[in-house]
């Protein structure tokens, strides 16, 4: 059981780490990110491409598809968001589901529909473990992905709350215009943000890429799950996305202990009574339900 | 007040809107007579069609106009399906079970507004997705379904296929018609203007008296119902129900889409939506992985250059209304002809209906 | 200092305590008024009067203390609910419905506030829009509405519910002499049709042109409550909130 | 030369004009006062200045040099601060740090938060609080910090006592005295016609985005200020014979 | 003369565009064998294959079958790979009257999953499918799991999809009266990330042989994790279905890929020859890796057995035009194709005829092989005439 908590909180971090740039956006930039998943996987295509053709550890790759993915991100604001994002809060959901076809399927005509995993170009390290008493097996990959979670989600907290720039991008999220009269470059301050969410999207592809495997089509299935632990943990909040994601796959790993089907349906049900508790401790969920037959007559 | 009410008239239609009832009209009697004419492959593709309308007019009501976005909008689809196999299993007519489905769904739709209509923004929209998957889950684990293995509808099998394409294109015809008579009827009386200035400030809302959630989950409710009949026309026609299939998310991407393209909030730009959306698909859905691109690549040009969509940006250039759901007052000292009595001239769908 | 009796008030509010996680806004604040009255409230900002007025209109409810108009317990009514007894409020920062017209915006108080079939709705609209002076702007969009504009669209649209108790708040700000002049007179207005108003405001001098009776607050509780110019004069309303300034 | 400089400036929101060719300058120091009735152009005239609004003619110069296509934000750098409108605070933000976004890399100046805060004492306690959650008056007072945080050598406020108490209103007031005496230049919008009168050098009085009058304050009389209002005729509203 | 219309729906793109992959090759091979036409009871009919792509999506694959019967007037209709593609298809070719052949998923799926009951008669009159089904699953890994000394403990992983219920209904009870001893967690939700309730259960019953029917990313992710928390170390025998069909997906599993067991519906060494291609089984899988580069995949070989069938059953009906002769064709066809024999005068159910699947091994591929696994042949229960290849090596050592 303590083995399954462990798993558990272990996966947690592996789920804010796939949030971490959806959540970004969410709550910063205020952009529901439907190209999320295909982003990270477009990722760890840059990096299996490296790999394979030029054996340069998927760890090593980073160092070159960080910076690209920064600069997409970059790209990606400048020309397709900023611009959608003025026709209104829904356009950008057009914007980046059109995209996330589009990246799908230029990665299958690009890398055909071979299931691809970066695991084999890290060595051992996907399947390394260190053995706890107890018989607890703690993967040493999983580890390094809630370490980078906990830094990544942490640093950019404290960069959003303490920083010039960070506030910068809060500020133009929340006004655009009138970030530009208190001073604030709002179209730079936006690309920053989006780079930075793409950098952590590059991440979030990598480790993806190093747990599992991926396929053209493997970002849809990742982005409800992120979506979940983002809002689980409250938007606003990235430190609240790494709560989030431990809470859901806590609420997973505990489901399938009482059967396997369990897993998708206890995170899915967390969900909705973390929603649920929180309405009610702003007077509207419990109290508010009841009050509500009242409401309706008069 | 009313000693001081002015010679103002309130303008609800315009001459174009009332030639376009009696076009809606005439092109309904036409689609009526279809298919004694069209080939049985057009028929099926008609079919389709009068389903994407549904499907984007809900999605618009629920968006464009109560500003109620959600991504979950496949469960009511998924729905629709599960209960009409469920109703046929157990000895309904199957034809009979698409309605009664489309009922069922709707009732289950008001215990879950209870809860997601609390719910704002962001998190309705996802709390939608995640409603849609957990409702997945658990229609997997009905033994009939025997999970993604699904099941079909095959005591549809019993009608000659001439039969069973032409009646489930007309009950998705006069679905189809009855259920946007009834939105275009909602949006245009009194509802639909509480409905509107809820989307554009809940408590203000409140506060001059506009019954919120009351309001809100009439439409929640009407959408439910009208995209679950959606469902079940929709496995009527296709007969094999994979509950992956019906509670993809897809499903909500594509009315999305065709909502934007056409003009969200704009009861013209859903239909026009849909009518662009299939014509994409009829015309390049062959292409492959190339039309998946265009698809993608069409959201994303849209969403560039013609933000709001094809009717918003057609209204916005040449003023056109067809289907108005809005006031305009004309001062009185414009009114020459005095016309005293307001809105003498509708273009009510009571018109169009008959 | 209560000067109606209770059976007399249209609108009560007893022991009415708010408070937003440790910081206490409302502090046991009384207040009564009858039918045909005009009531201003003035104080510092920050005071808790619009929060009162919140309260009082139902957009949030207190946390400890009951809110009675027309003589029954409403406290747990809805601010919807409310507005259809007749008690109606207009906001602070105006929240017109953006996407909608002028006229729309006032159509929909008409036909939900009232409760008005849709031809006297009509003419219910048509008759506050102008009441406001806002027939010119009856299509504009009410997005496009500068201010004062949005100022005048809340008075409207709360006028279109047919109120029998109309809380206003602030929405003198702003305004030329002459501006000021046409909103008392439309407020005398209502005061000739038997409408009870409750008025917040900082202009004060526009706003003594209408009030009968004047209420102060400071830091969550009624300082001074009476006739005008007694509360206008009472020191403790002198330190607390009109100072020393030029005059 | 001028400090800023106006030069025929045209604004259009749609087809309507909202600033119909308007022309003044205003030297270093200089305090000019702004009125008009509701729909006047005022607003609008202040966003055009400080970069909200592309006009579609004319021009502003700041110390000659032309700023048409100076971003809103590069003009903050440059030393123009707005006090908008409807206060157009960051409301998930704290005051203070919708303060410290006021400060603009790059201006000099000495103001601090600790200094604006001690301008407004009410808004002391609420330092860390979400400015979504103030009072309306709790607003104004940290819009009008966050202006002054740049060290603005042009300020401009739109309607600076809306919401305000009287007597946070003369602390405001007060404040701008010393502002002027720094050496500040400031454009105010202002319906409270003694005290704009009082403050300014000079008013301009604007009616249907046109300027109806123009002179020093002290020649001018309340009157004459009254009566360009009244150019602008009354809507036949007002008070209404029921 | 007349034209004979086919119409071919495979998943050419989307997630499962890996099964679609090979399907261009196949088809290219079948339009040259046909471009003289073909000689039907004596009469010379042109053929026209519309091949058609699902993009993966089941609705979509339904739209299409109804586009080739409705505007194209197809003659017969041909499905393959996974319940996605076919099960909308055959419904749409049931209700419209077109007959339908198909290969390439549990025919328990195909044949239940459409509606049909147990005991009662078929429902079905134009569709009809042929390949494995459970039994043959059954005797394969039987005869598998029997080659390697083992405790008999099985460790099985079955997802909660079309294939995963077959096998759990019908296999499991198979086993155990077999003496193996089923340890079955119940059905897990595709998409699921994390294992260890599974993988501790697993470990606490000491299971040497491991079976299971997974997508291959759930897949990647159970065994790495079973790695990690030590279960492989005790597993002797790792089945796996559906994943590892394809080479890539083995790839993607590094070296914990190696020695997994599969079963294969079709391998390079089966002895039949394609009778509308003439092709044998090795210059099927030479020609298909010369074209494109890529290695050879089981797929190919069901692929061209399916338009073997077909055109088969056109040849042996009393008239092509008539759709009622084509079925009736279909509903008595026994014949020879790539994977071996097709005969549905025999089926367990009307309407399937049952085909083999046969043990087989993913291993490191010999020294100067162009790619880097081999897939060899380690037991031939369901079909003694495919040779086997090599001896099955336990997992772990
Ligand atoms: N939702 C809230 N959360 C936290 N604090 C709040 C909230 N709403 C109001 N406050 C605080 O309560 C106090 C009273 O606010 P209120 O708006 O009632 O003042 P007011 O008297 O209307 O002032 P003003 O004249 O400036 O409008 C203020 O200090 C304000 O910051
Ligand atoms: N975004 C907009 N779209 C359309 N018209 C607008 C817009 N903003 C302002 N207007 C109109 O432009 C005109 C000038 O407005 P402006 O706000 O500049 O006036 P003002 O003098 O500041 O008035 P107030 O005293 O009400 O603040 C008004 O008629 C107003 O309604
Ligand atoms: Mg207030
Ligand atoms: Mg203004």
């Amino acid at each position: 059981m303590s083995n399954q908590i462990i798993q558990g909180i272990l996966l947690g971090g592996y789920y804010a780490l796939i949030a971490c740039g959806l959540s970004f956006m969410f709550s910063v930039m205020r952009i529901i990110n439907l190209a999320h998943g295909s982003l990270a996987v477009f990722s760890a295509y840059a990096l299996w491409w490296l790999a394979s053709r030029f054996h340069i550890s998927p760890f090593v790759g980073l160092i070159i598809v960080l910076p690209l993915m920064a600069a997409i991100g970059w790209a990606l604001q400048r020309f397709l968001l900023d611009r959608s994002a003025r026709g209104g809060a829904l356009l950008p959901i057009l914007t980046t589901f059109g995209l996330a076809i589009v990246i799908d399927n230029l990665l299958f005509e690009q890398f055909g529909a071979d299931t691809r995993s970066l695991a084999p170009y890290i060595g051992s390290l996907s399947y390394d473990s260190w053995e706890w008493p107890g018989s607890i097996y703690v993967g040493k990959l999983a580890v390094i992905m809630f370490v980078t979670a906990v830094i990544l989600l942490g640093g950019l907290q404290l960069f959003l709350t303490r920083t010039r720039l960070g506030r910068s991008i809060r500020a133009t999220s929340e006004d655009p215009d009138t970030a530009g009269l208190v001073g604030v470059d709002a179209r730079r301050a936006n690309a920053i943000a989006a780079a930075i969410a793409m950098v952590t999207v590059g991440l979030a592809g990598a480790f993806l890429g190093m747990r599992a495997t991926f396929d053209p089509y493997a970002g849809a299935p990742q982005l409800l799950f992120a979506f979940e632990a983002a809002v689980i943990g409250g938007a606003g909040s990235l430190w609240g996305t790494l709560i989030g994601g431990i809470v859901l796959a806590l609420a997973q790993t505990l489901g399938a202990q009482v059967h396997p089907q369990g897993f998708l349906i206890g995170g899915h049900a967390v969900f909705l009574v973390v929603l649920f508790v929180r309405l009610s401790a702003s007077g509207l969920g419990l109290r508010g339900l009841l009050r509500l037959p009242s409401r309706e007559t008069s | 007040m009313s000693a001081s009410a002015p010679m103002s008239v309130i303008e609800r239609g315009t001459a174009t809107s009332r030639i376009a009832a009696i076009a809606v009209a005439v092109i309904i009697a036409l689609l009526a007579i279809a298919p004694q004419v069209l080939s049985a492959g057009a028929v099926d593709r008609m079919t389709a069609l009068f389903i994407y309308v549904i499907l984007a007019a809900m999605w618009n009501a629920l968006a464009g106009f109560g500003g109620l976005v959600s991504v979950g909008q496949q469960v009511f689809f998924g729905l629709g399906a599960y209960f009409a196999i469920r109703l046929a299993d157990a000895g309904l007519n199957p034809f009979l079970a698409l309605f009664a489905s489309g009922i069922v769904v709707g009732v289950v739709s008001i215990p879950l507004s209870l809860f997601m209509l609390r719910l704002r923004n962001g998190e309705f929209a996802i709390g939608m997705w995640v409603i849609a998957a957990l409702t997945h889950l658990l229609v997997n684990l009905d033994r009939l379904v025997q999970g993604e293995t699904g099941t079909s509808l095959i005591s549809l099998n019993v009608y000659d296929s001439g039969t069973r394409r032409a009646t489930i294109y007309w009950l998705a015809l006069a679905s189809m018609t009855a259920l946007l008579a009834i939105l275009f009827g909602l949006l245009r009386g009194s509802t639909g203007a509480a409905i509107r200035a809820i989307r554009d400030n809940e408590d203000a809302a409140a506060s001059v008296g506009v019954r919120v959630t009351g309001t809100k989950r009439l439409l929640f409710v009407l959408a439910a119902f009208g995209i679950g009949i959606a469902g079940a026309l929709w496995l009527a026609t296709s007969i094999t129900f994979q509950p992956k299939t019906y509670f993809n998310v897809q499903w909500t991407a594509y009315m999305i889409f065709m909502v934007l393209v056409g003009g969200i909030g704009t009861f013209e730009g859903a239909i026009l939506g849909a009518l662009v959306f299939f014509l994409i698909e009829t015309w390049f859905g062959g292409t492959g992985v190339w039309y998946l691109v265009g698809l993608g690549a069409t959201a994303v040009l849209f969403s560039l250059f013609l933000p709001r969509g094809l009717w918003g940006t057609i209204e916005e250039r040449f003023g056109l209304r067809l289907l108005p759901v809005g006031y305009r007052v004309r001062l009185a000292a414009d009114t020459a002809d005095g016309e005293a009595t307001p809105s003498p001239q509708q273009t009510t769908m009571h018109q169009e209906k008959a | 200092m209560v000067t109606q009796p209770q059976q007399q008030a249209i609108l009560a509010a007893a022991g009415i305590h708010k408070r937003f996680g440790a910081l206490v806004v409302l502090d046991a604040v009384d207040f009564t008024m009858a039918a045909d009255e005009a009531v201003g409230i003035v104080g510092p900002n920050g005071a808790g009067k619009t929060t009162l007025l919140s309260v009082l209109a139902g957009a949030f409810p207190p946390s400890s203390g009951t809110v009675s108009f027309k003589g029954g317990d409403v406290t747990p009514l809805s601010a919807t609910q409310r507005c259809r007894l007749g008690l109606v409020r207009t906001h602070q920062v105006p929240k017109p419905f953006s996407g909608m017209t002028t006229f729309e915006n006032v159509f929909v108080a008409a036909s939900h506030g009232a409760g008005l079939g849709r031809d006297e709705a009509y003419e219910e609209a048509l008759g506050s829009l102008k009441l406001c002076g806002m027939l010119g702007v009856a299509n504009r969009r009410a997005e496009t509405l500068g201010l004062l504009d949005r100022k005048r669209l809340e008075l409207a649209r709360a006028l279109a519910a047919r109120p029998t108790l109309l809380l206003l708040d602030e929405i003198g700000g702003g305004l030329t002499d002459g501006e000021a002049g046409e909103l008392v007179d439309t407020i005398k207005e209502l005061r000739r049709r038997k409408i009870g108003i409750v008025w917040i405001e900082h202009i004060v001098h526009i706003l003594l042109q209408v009030a009968e009776r004047l209420i102060c607050m400071d830091a969550g509780k009624i300082i001074a409550d009476g006739e005008p110019q007694t509360v206008m004069a009472d020191p403790e309303v002198v330190r607390a909130y009109l100072g020393g300034g030029p005059k | 030369m001028s400090l800023l400089s106006v030069e025929n400036l045209v604004v259009r929101h749609g087809l309507l004009q909202a600033v119909r060719g308007v022309s003044f300058t205003i030297e270093r120091g200089e305090t000019l006062a702004l009125v008009g009735a509701n729909g006047a152009g005022k607003t609008t005239l202040l966003r055009a200045i400080a970069g909200a609004h592309q006009p579609a003619a004319g021009r502003v110069l700041l110390d000659g040099a032309d700023l048409t296509n100076v971003p809103s934000h590069r003009r903050v750098g440059m030393g123009i601060a707005l006090v908008p409108e409807g206060r157009k605070l960051f409301v998930q933000m704290t005051v203070e740090e919708n303060l410290l976004l006021g400060k603009t890399a790059g201006r000099s100046g000495d103001r601090s938060v600790d200094k604006v805060l001690e301008m407004f004492p009410n808004l002391k306690p609420r330092r860390h609080a979400r400015t979504g959650h103030l009072s309306g008056g709790e607003q104004q007072a940290t819009a009008i910090g966050r202006a002054l945080m740049s060290s603005p050598d042009v300020l401009l406020l739109d309607e600076v006592s809306l919401g305000l108490s009287p007597l946070i209103v003369d602390r405001v007031y007060a404040a701008l005295q010393g502002l002027i005496a720094s050496g500040t230049t400031i454009i105010l919008v202002e319906q409270d016609l003694n005290r704009a009168l009082a403050v300014s050098d000079r008013v301009i009085c604007m009616l249907e985005g046109r300027v109806a009058l123009e002179g020093p304050s002290k020649e001018v009389s309340r009157d004459e200020v009254t009566k360009a209002y009244f150019g602008l005729h009354r809507k036949s509203t007002g008070s209404v014979p029921a | 003369g007349d034209t004979l219309k086919v119409g071919f729906v495979s998943p050419r793109t989307g997630p499962l565009a890996g099964f679609g992959q090979t399907d261009g090759y196949v088809l290219d091979l079948a339009r040259k064998a046909l471009a003289g036409g073909l000689d039907i009871g004596g009469k010379k009919y042109s053929v026209e294959i519309l091949d058609q792509d699902t993009q993966s999506d089941p609705s979509r694959a339904g739209q299409l079958a109804k586009d080739l019967i409705n505007n194209q007037a197809i003659d017969l209709m041909l499905a393959v790979s996974t319940p996605e593609v076919i099960n909308p298809v055959a419904d749409a070719c049931e209700a419209a009257g077109v007959p339908c052949l198909s290969t390439v998923m549990p025919w328990e799926a195909w044949y239940f999953g459409r509606g049909a009951k147990p005991g009662a008669p078929s429902p079905f009159k134009w569709t009809y499918h042929f390949g494995f089904g459970v039994g043959e699953f059954f005797k394969t890994y039987i005869s598998q799991w029997n080659l390697i000394e083992t405790n008999k403990k099985v460790g099985v992983m079955y997802p909660n999809d079309a294939d995963g219920n077959a096998i759990r209904a019908h296999l499991a009870p198979l086993l155990a009266k077999q003496g193996f001893t089923i340890v079955d967690p119940g059905a897990y939700e595709t998409g699921t990330t994390d294992y260890s309730s599974q993988i501790a259960l697993f470990k606490q019953e000491g299971v040497e042989i491991f079976n299971s029917f997974p997508i291959p990313p759930d897949f990647a992710a159970f065994w790495r994790q079973a790695a990690q928390q030590g279960l492989i170390k005790q597993i002797k025998i790792c089945q796996v279905a559906k994943t590892g069909l394809f080479p890539s997906d083995i790839e993607a599993l590094g070296d914990l890929g190696m020695k997994i067991s599969s079963a294969a519906y079709w391998h390079k060494a089966f002895p039949y020859k394609s009778p509308l291609t003439g092709v044998s089984g090795a210059e099927l899988a030479d020609g298909y890796e010369a074209a494109s580069g890529k290695q050879w995949t089981q797929q190919l070989g069901a692929s061209m057995s399916l338009l073997d069938a077909g055109f088969e059953a056109l040849k042996a009906s009393s008239d092509t035009k008539d759709k009622a002769a084509v079925a009736k064709a279909l509903s008595t066809l026994k014949t020879e194709t790539m994977i071996g024999k097709v005969d549905f005068t025999s089926g367990p159910v009307a309407n399937v005829s049952p085909g083999p699947i046969i043990g087989t091994q993913w291993v490191a591929a010999k020294e100067g092989s162009k790619f880097p696994l081999d897939y060899v042949v380690t037991e031939n229960a369901t079909d003694p005439k495919v040779p086997v290849e090599a001896k099955l090596l336990p997992y772990n050592g």
